[in-house]
């Protein structure tokens, strides 16, 4: 069993060792090659699974070592794999909701020369995302961690002939490195603390530690919060997702929403056992994700562009996870399930916006669209059932996960419980707004199609069954997914070995949560018909409030980043380009030139008289003299 | 005597540079593939030597020993242990890739006389190049030492003042005057560094023969001394020679502020001599502060650790902004090495097995790394007949393969997880922040500037449309691949299991840290117990 | 001393007057002067030699004369050495004029060797094209005759060449054999005048740039009578404080061994006759072997002289006169290290800066030869300073390497020739190594040796002097030294730079092709700077064993 | 009479002569100042010579006198040579090579 969670990754690195050195002539076959090795991959995941269930709860983690790493002195990295029941969630939700955009993508694709390559990349991130999520230790961890960030850069900067596709990979590539500081210097500081980076060295050491060492501690889970806002796009570090939606729409679907943007919350529920003797770094996360979830949502509401509505989106549900996230035991649990519905139907609302614009040549403005319904109904029905669940429609997959954590938010207690339960009800009323304008706009009121550059008419039609069948897959996942886990709990009795699980004391009955959610969820939608559904889109977006045209802009986050950080880094580094010539350079050649202008000047000493010679012999003679009397006198 | 194996792995390449020097003008073929056969006959015989090294034996091994310059106190006595010999077979490794990448470089644009063989003259520079740096790492006299750092010079400086790349923005003539200052300045910093090590190293034959009878450069004979009590310099004469010493290989490595004659070198020279620079020469300055400041000077080299550390980390930041700053592919890869070496020699003076092992570590992987992006930058330039990077432009799309070999060996340098220097990166960090937590941590916002200059460089010459200039542009030939393929594997295969190196290595480093009498902090945890 | 010389004291001093009688018969060791004589015979044999032989057999006559005469006196030189004249048998021959121990046969052997390689360069007769049919060497056709006359042109149709150079030559030689050597200061003197007499005359007869020959051996020789003339006054007071001129007896009455008689205990009351006595003669010295301030004659009179003469004043002129000094400071002088060292600390220090930083703006090859043989004198002058036999095998091995090294530059600038004879501005030495690859090279070699680069011999010498100062503890100098060095080594960079990095001239120089003689010359002077950068040891034994001073 | 004047005296001369090199132009008389200076040094060995009752220093001056000679042959000889190529005899003309 050990050796098939090594087969786990290997099957799809494998697929990107061969589908990236393979030159052309797998240029037939290649992309069968990569979602056959996905799926292989999955088949692996869920052997393991049932197997796993064979076992009883405390005995289920798998553990695998296979070589050492680096070994020097006290700094022993190895490498070796733990699969316990979190790593199986998301082998399963890796490998699944991978295979299916695989599947997924041999259509979207189909058009595209470098489609090969594109699997590769894909195997890719499935290789360095399973490596994430199977790591023993935060070092190798860290690899799959930068492993991804590769994977979403190539794959973002897919069409680099696009220079906006190739800046925004670059953008979410750097970004994730400031993040990837955080781990790093978590890695140390574990090092030099524990001195080990292996889950089970650290995690079981934290609780006492904290006694001890309690600084060092909160530190450590300061800088995984800052990783994981690096990753999840959280703020302050969100930025990059909107851009990263210039990557193919199977790219956006897999990596910038169902898996990659999640590893964050996958880091810090792993590192549950710290944040737990870190109330204040607790503290920080939960803020993070409060802030982040409305900020999401807010940005949500302003988008024209579905993807980038739907990536705010993505940021606000992620802020919910990582929310729960920080909550503690009460909230572990239902960070993962709802990451896992999150998984199932933002992929599917992301597959739907693909065969959209698939079927609008690549058309990503929704004021262009309108009325689609009928012209391709598979994709308004699967699309249809993932904005109700993510909206929290009672029943669906979105509505368990949800009310959990909004549930969970409050049971933290105090007022601090109050606010963020507060905030988790508001992001839910502003997600059932900007969900709805989303499928107004899309699929419902007239058409407001226009011919896109080289002026061909958009002749909407459904996608191939490649592309409908993930989508209708996804759609059932997103509509059951949530009854299933939550039906005598059992997503909570799964993952509590690993996480630990509290109820909490919520001052509020779960009842009167659930009342609240949904009288939410009614206005948000209400107001979202009043203005999208009653009234007719304009074509062009109007100028609209100063929060509209600020949440268009991203809340002027951007902006923000582009005056101080780039602008402010361009001329820093202009600045000492300048002063490395002029000051470090012109001391070396000022030096030299002084030695030049000194001998110049010595130079007209000869002046070619003899009588001049001669006197300066004589000067010499009498220095001579005059310096040995001296000697002798002193 | 056993067979002396090491100054056999010297002698070929010397030998093979007279040899290649004569081949008759006509015979450029045949002179570059003598080259290159001895280069190989090198990488044999310095793979022999690895194998033979046997990582828990004497501390120095191999050694060989006879009496030069008696005078002087001059001996011929070699010696390798773990970082050298490693050092020497990464050397090996390099040279032959080097030939291979710069097959055309040296080709007369026309033949002008018979009496002016440039072909010959490159080979047999690159030859010789390595069999002194090959004996400046083998060297376990300090005398001997010296020697070949210094007469190492002018070689170089007649491979880069003698075959800069053709490809220049002012034209032939401006070509000329660049490439002749380049080469004036890489020769007279470096010199300079060197007569102030020369005054350091009369001063410690003075020391020794004041305190020993009989002066003496050989490490041993001096460590043994010290550790038999017999040897003790006055506090004040360790640091000033420490001082000269380090003044020197903070030239050649080289460290803030001290760096500048790098770009100008790398930059007018052709890419594979600026290889041989920044991956094989170079290194000797770092290598000697690990055998001799830190061996020879303990107590002084604890002295200035501080001072070093900072000059490092400002190495670190400030070479990484400035290779976001330039316009020129190959000088930005110059400062992103000026910024790598603030990483070794931070790794050295952090004075922990992580640092240290990972510093050795570090001149391997960067070797490798930047061999492979600048050669390929090298190919890149050829082809488009220019530096800047604003000439280039969506090349992905016309010469893939091209592009990406460039793009792994940035990721390489950028030290990306699973390829070599990620490694050694990061152990420099933990080598450092468990001693020095602050800097430390400056030293990692070095990865995200090191992200931003890499990504722009791709960005800016490989994505985008295609730009004038780029559209005729050949993908890589086969000697190119030949060329840079191995190298690649190469990153990939120490970035996943560089234990082989570190087994090596880390020996050589306990010893080293005993030199200076440090030992690795303790966990906080268990120091609490 | 004014007051207390009463006239009884004087009239005392008649009666003691020594009486006829009193002169001993002189006793004479030929057998260990022989390197003197044979050189002296063979002089006067030259001058047989132009004055009988017809004129077209002088050349060949002259020459060969010469060279056996040098290869005899080299010779004696070494079977005097063997004999352990060097070490154990070490005396001073002649009534004390002369010593003969180890410093002066090592330094003689590299005098007379050096003067054979001279010899070469004097006599190579393929550089000038063929004037009028006859082969030419670097010599004007007849000295006397005014530049451009009639007269001139008049000789050189008949072919005439002014012969007299070989003897002047070896007259010179003689004298610099006898510099080192001479054990008082009478003969200090006079040997002195002896070899650089025949120099003032040899400056004088360039073939071409007469006048510039001319202006420069009108400048020697006004200097150089100048500075002897100071020489003469310091012996005379040296002289008049110790009441001898032999060397020993002066050091024992400064140590104040010698037998006090009441004038002397009257002259030694006062120290300022010793001290303003060393000076002076010390200042002649330096004045020949160019150190600042007393080195302002180096660069016009170099630049002026034919170039084989530059080359070997360059180089045996440095060698005789550091040899002399050497033996000044170390046997007359001992006892008053403390008064001396200071000084000469400050002149060393002086004249490495002040010839590697002018050296620095120099355009013309042969001018920036001379400043940095000025920086050279620096270094070497730093091991005399350590006063310690390390000083000495040091500053002996140094002049070794350093003679052969110049000699050898100087031969190869006789090559770089056009129109107007040698062609010494830099500019005209642009892309040298593109045209002639090998000649390039051997001046490159050449320039890195006395940019001191490892390997060769300038770097060996280098070492072994700031060795041998940093042991006499003199740091400061070794410190300056390096730093002079670094500075010195960008001139000769910038001339390797013009001669390889830099497109050559479609007008610029060619180099001629030398007869057997400069070759060996160029050759040699390779030959040397390697050998004695890889394998020193040999020499620095010899210079070792030949570092005592007879006394 | 006291000996110590004439060394009085050859200073004196010595520093004339000395003066005059540095003074006049023409070649001849710098050269006859030299001369001067010699014959100071003759002066001090004579005297000195006298004061310590040896005879090596009026040996000396003979040697002086010899030496003094041939300089003036070889002198003359250089002086004439760059007069009849120069037509002057004054040493500041002789200024080709500076620098």
């Amino acid at each position: 069993m050990e050796t098939l969670i090594g087969l786990l990754v290997a099957a799809p690195l494998l697929g990107a060792g061969v589908l990236l050195t393979g030159g052309r002539r797998l240029d037939r076959t290649g992309h069968l090659l990569g979602t056959l090795l996905s799926l292989l991959s999955f088949v692996f995941g869920a052997v393991l699974f049932v197997n796993m269930l064979g076992k009883d709860a405390d005995q289920r983690a798998l553990h695998s070592h296979l070589f050492t790493w680096v070994p020097v002195d006290g700094f022993q990295a190895q490498v070796g794999f733990q699969l316990d029941q979190l790593s199986m969630t998301f082998v399963l939700l890796i490998t699944g909701v991978g295979t299916l955009i695989h599947v997924y993508s041999i259509g979207y694709m189909a058009h595209d020369e470098r489609r090969r390559r594109f699997f590769g990349y894909l195997n890719l991130f499935l290789a360095a995302m399973l490596l994430l999520v199977l790591a023993d230790n935060y070092f190798l961890l860290y690899a799959g961690w930068e492993g991804v960030g590769l994977a979403s850069y190539l794959l973002i900067g897919f069409w680099q002939h696009k220079p906006s596709a190739a800046t925004a990979a670059k953008k979410a590539f750097i970004v994730n490195r400031v993040g990837d500081i955080g781990l790093s210097v978590a890695i140390m500081l574990m090092f030099t603390t524990f001195g080990s980076f292996a889950f089970a060295d650290v995690l079981p050491k934290a609780q006492d530690a904290s006694a001890t060492q309690h600084a060092t501690v909160t530190g450590i889970g300061f800088m995984l919060l800052l990783a994981a806002c690096g990753k999840s796009a959280q703020v302050p570090l969100q930025s990059w997702l909107g851009d990263a939606m210039e990557g193919p729409t199977p790219v956006s679907a897999l990596i910038h929403a169902a898996t990659m943007v999640t590893a964050g919350v996958y880091l810090i529920t792993r590192s549950g056992a710290i944040f737990n003797a870190a109330p204040d770094a607790q503290t920080a996360v939960v803020t993070v994700g409060a802030v982040t979830l409305l900020f999401g949502a807010i940005v949500g509401c302003a988008k024209d562009d579905i993807k980038k509505a739907l990536a705010g989106s993505t940021m606000s549900q992620i802020g919910y996870m990582i929310m729960a996230a920080g909550l503690g035991p009460i909230g572990y649990v239902f960070a993962i399930m709802h990451l896992v519905t999150h998984g199932f139907f933002k992929a599917g609302l992301f597959l739907g916006a693909g065969s959209v614009m698939h079927g609008m040549n690549d058309e990503v403005d929704m004021r262009r669209y309108g009325g689609l319904r009928k012209y391709m109904p598979i994709t308004f029905i699967t699309f249809g059932l993932g904005y109700l669940a993510i909206i929290g429609f009672p029943g669906l997959s979105g509505f368990f996960s949800k009310d959990k954590i909004i549930e969970a938010a409050y049971a933290k207690g105090g007022t601090e419980g109050w606010i963020l339960g507060s905030a988790a009800l508001l992001g839910a009323a502003i997600t059932a707004f900007y969900m709805t304008r989303v499928m107004l706009m899309t699929f419902f009121g007239e058409k407001r199609w226009q011919p896109d550059a080289e002026g061909h008419e958009p002749h909407p039609h459904e996608s191939p069954s490649s592309m409908t069948i993930p989508m209708i897959i996804l759609a059932f996942g997103s509509v059951f997914a949530g009854a299933l886990f939550s039906l005598n709990s059992r997503f909570v009795h799964w993952l509590e070995p690993v996480t630990g699980h509290s109820e909490g004391d919520s001052p509020v009955s779960a009842g009167t949560v659930t009342a609240a959610t949904m009288v939410c969820l009614v206005i948000g939608v209400g107001i979202a018909w009043l203005m999208y559904g009653r009234r007719s889109v304009p074509a062009v977006a109007p100028r609209g409030s100063l929060l509209t045209r600020a949440a268009r802009r991203d809340l002027l986050q951007d902006d923000f980043n582009h005056v101080v950080l780039v602008r402010g880094g361009e001329h820093l580094t202009r600045t000492l380009v300048y002063l490395d010539h002029s000051l470090v350079d012109g001391v070396v050649n000022g030096t030299a030139a002084s030695v030049g202008g000194l001998s110049g000047r010595l130079r007209k000493l000869q002046n070619g008289y003899v009588r001049s010679y001669a006197v300066s012999m004589l000067g010499g003679t009498a220095v001579l003299v005059a310096a040995t009397l001296l000697m002798r006198a002193v | 005597m056993s067979f002396p194996l090491l100054t056999v792995t010297a002698v070929v390449p010397a030998a093979g540079a007279v040899i290649t020097a004569a081949v008759p003008a006509a015979r450029k073929t045949a002179a570059k593939y003598t080259a290159l056969l001895f280069s190989l006959a090198t990488l044999v015989l310095a793979i022999v030597a690895l194998v033979r090294f046997d990582p828990d034996g004497d501390r120095y091994q191999l050694t060989e020993s006879h009496a030069w310059i008696k005078d002087f106190g001059l001996r011929y006595e070699l010696g390798v242990d773990g970082i050298a010999v490693t050092l020497i077979a990464l050397t090996a490794l390099l040279i032959p890739f080097v030939m291979l990448a710069g097959w055309h470089d040296a080709d007369p644009l026309e033949d002008t006389n018979r009496r002016w063989r440039p072909t010959q003259g490159f080979f047999a520079l690159i030859l010789l190049v390595e069999a002194m740096v090959v004996l400046s790492f083998e060297a376990t006299d300090v005398f001997l030492f010296y020697i070949f750092f210094e007469a190492m010079l002018i070689p170089m400086y007649f491979l880069i003042g003698g075959f800069g790349d053709r490809a220049h923005a002012g034209g032939e003539e401006e070509a000329a005057r660049q490439r002749s200052y380049a080469a004036v300045k890489f020769l007279l910093y470096n010199l300079a560094g060197g007569l102030i090590m020369l005054a350091a190293v009369i001063g410690l034959y003075t020391v020794t023969a004041d305190q020993l009878g009989t002066g003496t450069f050989s490490l041993q004979e001096i460590l043994a001394a010290r550790g038999a009590g017999k040897l003790d310099i006055a506090t004040d004469t360790e640091r000033w020679l420490f001082l000269g010493f380090f003044f020197a290989f903070a030239v050649k490595a080289p460290l803030w502020p001290l760096h500048t004659w790098l770009p100008n070198a790398m930059g007018e020279s052709t890419a594979p001599v600026a290889v041989l620079i920044t991956a094989v020469v170079d290194k000797v300055g770092t290598f000697a502060m690990l055998r001799f400041c830190l061996q020879l000077f303990p107590d002084a080299s604890k002295w200035a650790t501080p001072v070093i550390l900072v000059l490092a980390v400002i190495s670190i930041i400030y070479g990484a902004l400035l290779a976001v700053g330039q316009r020129d592919i190959k000088r930005l890869i110059a400062y992103a090495s000026v910024s790598h070496f603030g990483f070794i020699i931070l790794g050295i003076f952090a004075m922990t097995s992580q640092g240290q092992s990972g510093a050795t570590l570090y001149m391997v992987n960067h070797g490798i790394s930047t061999a492979a992006l600048m050669l390929v930058a090298g190919f890149l330039i050829t082809r488009r007949g220019s530096r800047l990077i604003a000439d280039f432009g969506g090349v992905q799309k016309v010469a893939p393969v091209l592009a990406g070999t460039f793009l792994i060996g940035g990721l390489a340098t950028l030290s990306l997880p699973g390829l070599a220097p990620f490694v050694s990166e990061f152990l420099v960090l933990v080598g450092t922040f468990s001693r020095y937590p602050v800097l430390g941590i400056i030293a990692t916002l070095g990865i995200v500037l090191a992200a931003l200059y890499v990504l722009v460089l791709y960005q800016r010459t490989m994505t985008g449309p295609v730009k004038a200039g780029i559209e005729g542009m050949a993908d890589l030939k086969a000697r190119e691949l030949l060329v840079v393929a191995p190298l690649i594997a190469l990153l990939l295969f120490l970035g996943v299991y560089p234990k082989p190196i570190t087994d090596i290595v880390n020996p050589s480093v306990h010893h080293t840290l005993s030199d200076v009498h440090k030992t690795d902090p303790k966990p906080a945890l268990e120091a609490k117990k | 001393m004014s007051a207390s010389l009463t006239g009884t004291a004087v009239h005392s001093l008649w009666t003691v007057a020594a009486p006829a009688d009193k002169f001993p018969a002189p006793h004479i060791e030929y057998a260990q002067l022989s390197p003197v004589l044979i050189v002296f015979g063979i002089a006067a044999l030259g001058v047989l030699v132009e004055a009988f032989v017809p004129r077209k057999n002088r050349y060949t006559a002259q020459v060969a004369v010469a060279a056996v005469g040098l290869a005899a006196a080299f010779a004696a030189t070494v079977a005097l050495a063997e004999k352990g004249y060097g070490t154990t048998k070490a005396h001073i021959a002649a009534m004390g004029a002369v010593a003969v121990d180890g410093p002066a046969l090592f330094l003689q052997g590299t005098i007379l060797l050096v003067g054979l390689v001279a010899l070469f360069t004097f006599a190579e007769r393929r550089l000038d094209p063929r004037a009028h049919g006859s082969r030419v060497d670097s010599f004007a056709a007849q000295g006397s005759a005014i530049p451009g006359s009639e007269q001139e042109q008049a000789a050189v149709r008949a072919g005439f060449t002014s012969t007299e150079v070989f003897p002047l030559l070896m007259f010179a030689i003689g004298g610099m054999l006898v510099f080192p050597a001479a054990n008082d200061l009478l003969t200090l003197f006079v040997a002195l005048e002896v070899f650089s007499l025949p120099l003032y005359i040899l400056c004088a007869l360039a073939r071409r740039n007469r006048l510039m020959s001319q202006e420069a051996a009108v400048k020697y020789f006004l200097l150089g009578a100048f500075s002897s003339a100071f020489l003469l006054f310091g012996i005379a007071l040296l002289y008049g404080y110790a009441g001898t001129v032999s060397y020993a007896g002066i050091a024992s009455v400064v140590d104040g061994t010698a037998p006090m008689t009441p004038a002397l205990a009257d002259t030694t009351g006062n120290d300022a006759l010793l001290l303003i006595g060393l000076a002076m003669v010390a200042m002649g010295l330096l004045f020949k072997v160019g150190a600042v301030p007393f080195h302002m004659w180096t660069p016009d009179v170099y630049q002026g002289a034919p170039t084989p003469v530059t080359g070997f004043m360059a180089s045996a002129t440095k060698v005789a006169a550091f040899g002399a000094l050497l033996r000044l400071l170390y046997v007359v002088l001992p006892g008053m290290r403390w008064d001396w060292r200071p000084v000469m600390w400050g002149v060393a220090i002086v004249t490495m800066l002040a010839g590697a930083v002018i050296a620095v703006t120099q355009t013309d090859v042969k001018r920036l030869l001379a400043y940095s043989s000025i920086a050279h004198a620096g270094f070497i002058l730093a091991g005399v300073i350590a006063t310690t036999p390390s000083g000495i095998s040091s500053v002996l091995f140094y002049l070794a390497a350093y003679s052969f090294v110049t000699l050898g530059a100087f031969a190869v600038v006789t090559l770089v020739r056009d129109a107007g004879g040698e062609a010494t501005h830099l500019s005209r030495w642009a892309g040298l190594g593109r045209r002639s690859p090998l000649v390039a090279a051997v001046f490159a070699v050449f320039l890195l040796a006395f940019a001191g680069i490892p390997l060769t011999s300038g770097f060996a010498g280098k070492f072994a002097v700031f060795k041998a100062a940093s042991e006499g503890g003199a740091m400061p100098l070794v410190i300056v030294g390096v730093i002079s060095s670094a500075i010195a080594a960008f001139f000769y960079i910038r001339v390797i730079v013009l001669m390889f990095f830099s497109e050559p001239r479609p007008d610029g120089p060619t180099v001629a092709v030398p007869s057997a003689l400069t070759s060996t010359a160029i050759a040699l002077g390779v030959a040397v700077t390697l050998v004695l950068g890889l394998a020193p040891q040999y020499f620095l034994d010899l210079a070792d064993k030949a570092g005592v001073f007879v006394r | 009479m006291n000996p110590a004047n004439y060394l009085y005296l050859s200073a004196l001369l010595f520093t004339i002569g000395a003066a005059g090199v540095l003074i006049r132009r023409n070649a001849i008389v710098v050269f006859m100042c030299v001369e001067l200076m010699l014959n100071a040094c003759n002066l001090a060995f004579v005297t000195f010579s006298r004061l310590h009752g040896n005879l090596d220093g009026q040996v000396i001056a003979f040697f002086t006198m010899v030496v003094a000679a041939a300089e003036v042959v070889v002198g003359l000889a250089i002086i004439v040579s760059i007069f009849r190529s120069r037509h002057s005899a004054s040493v500041d003309d002789a200024n080709l090579m500076k620098l």
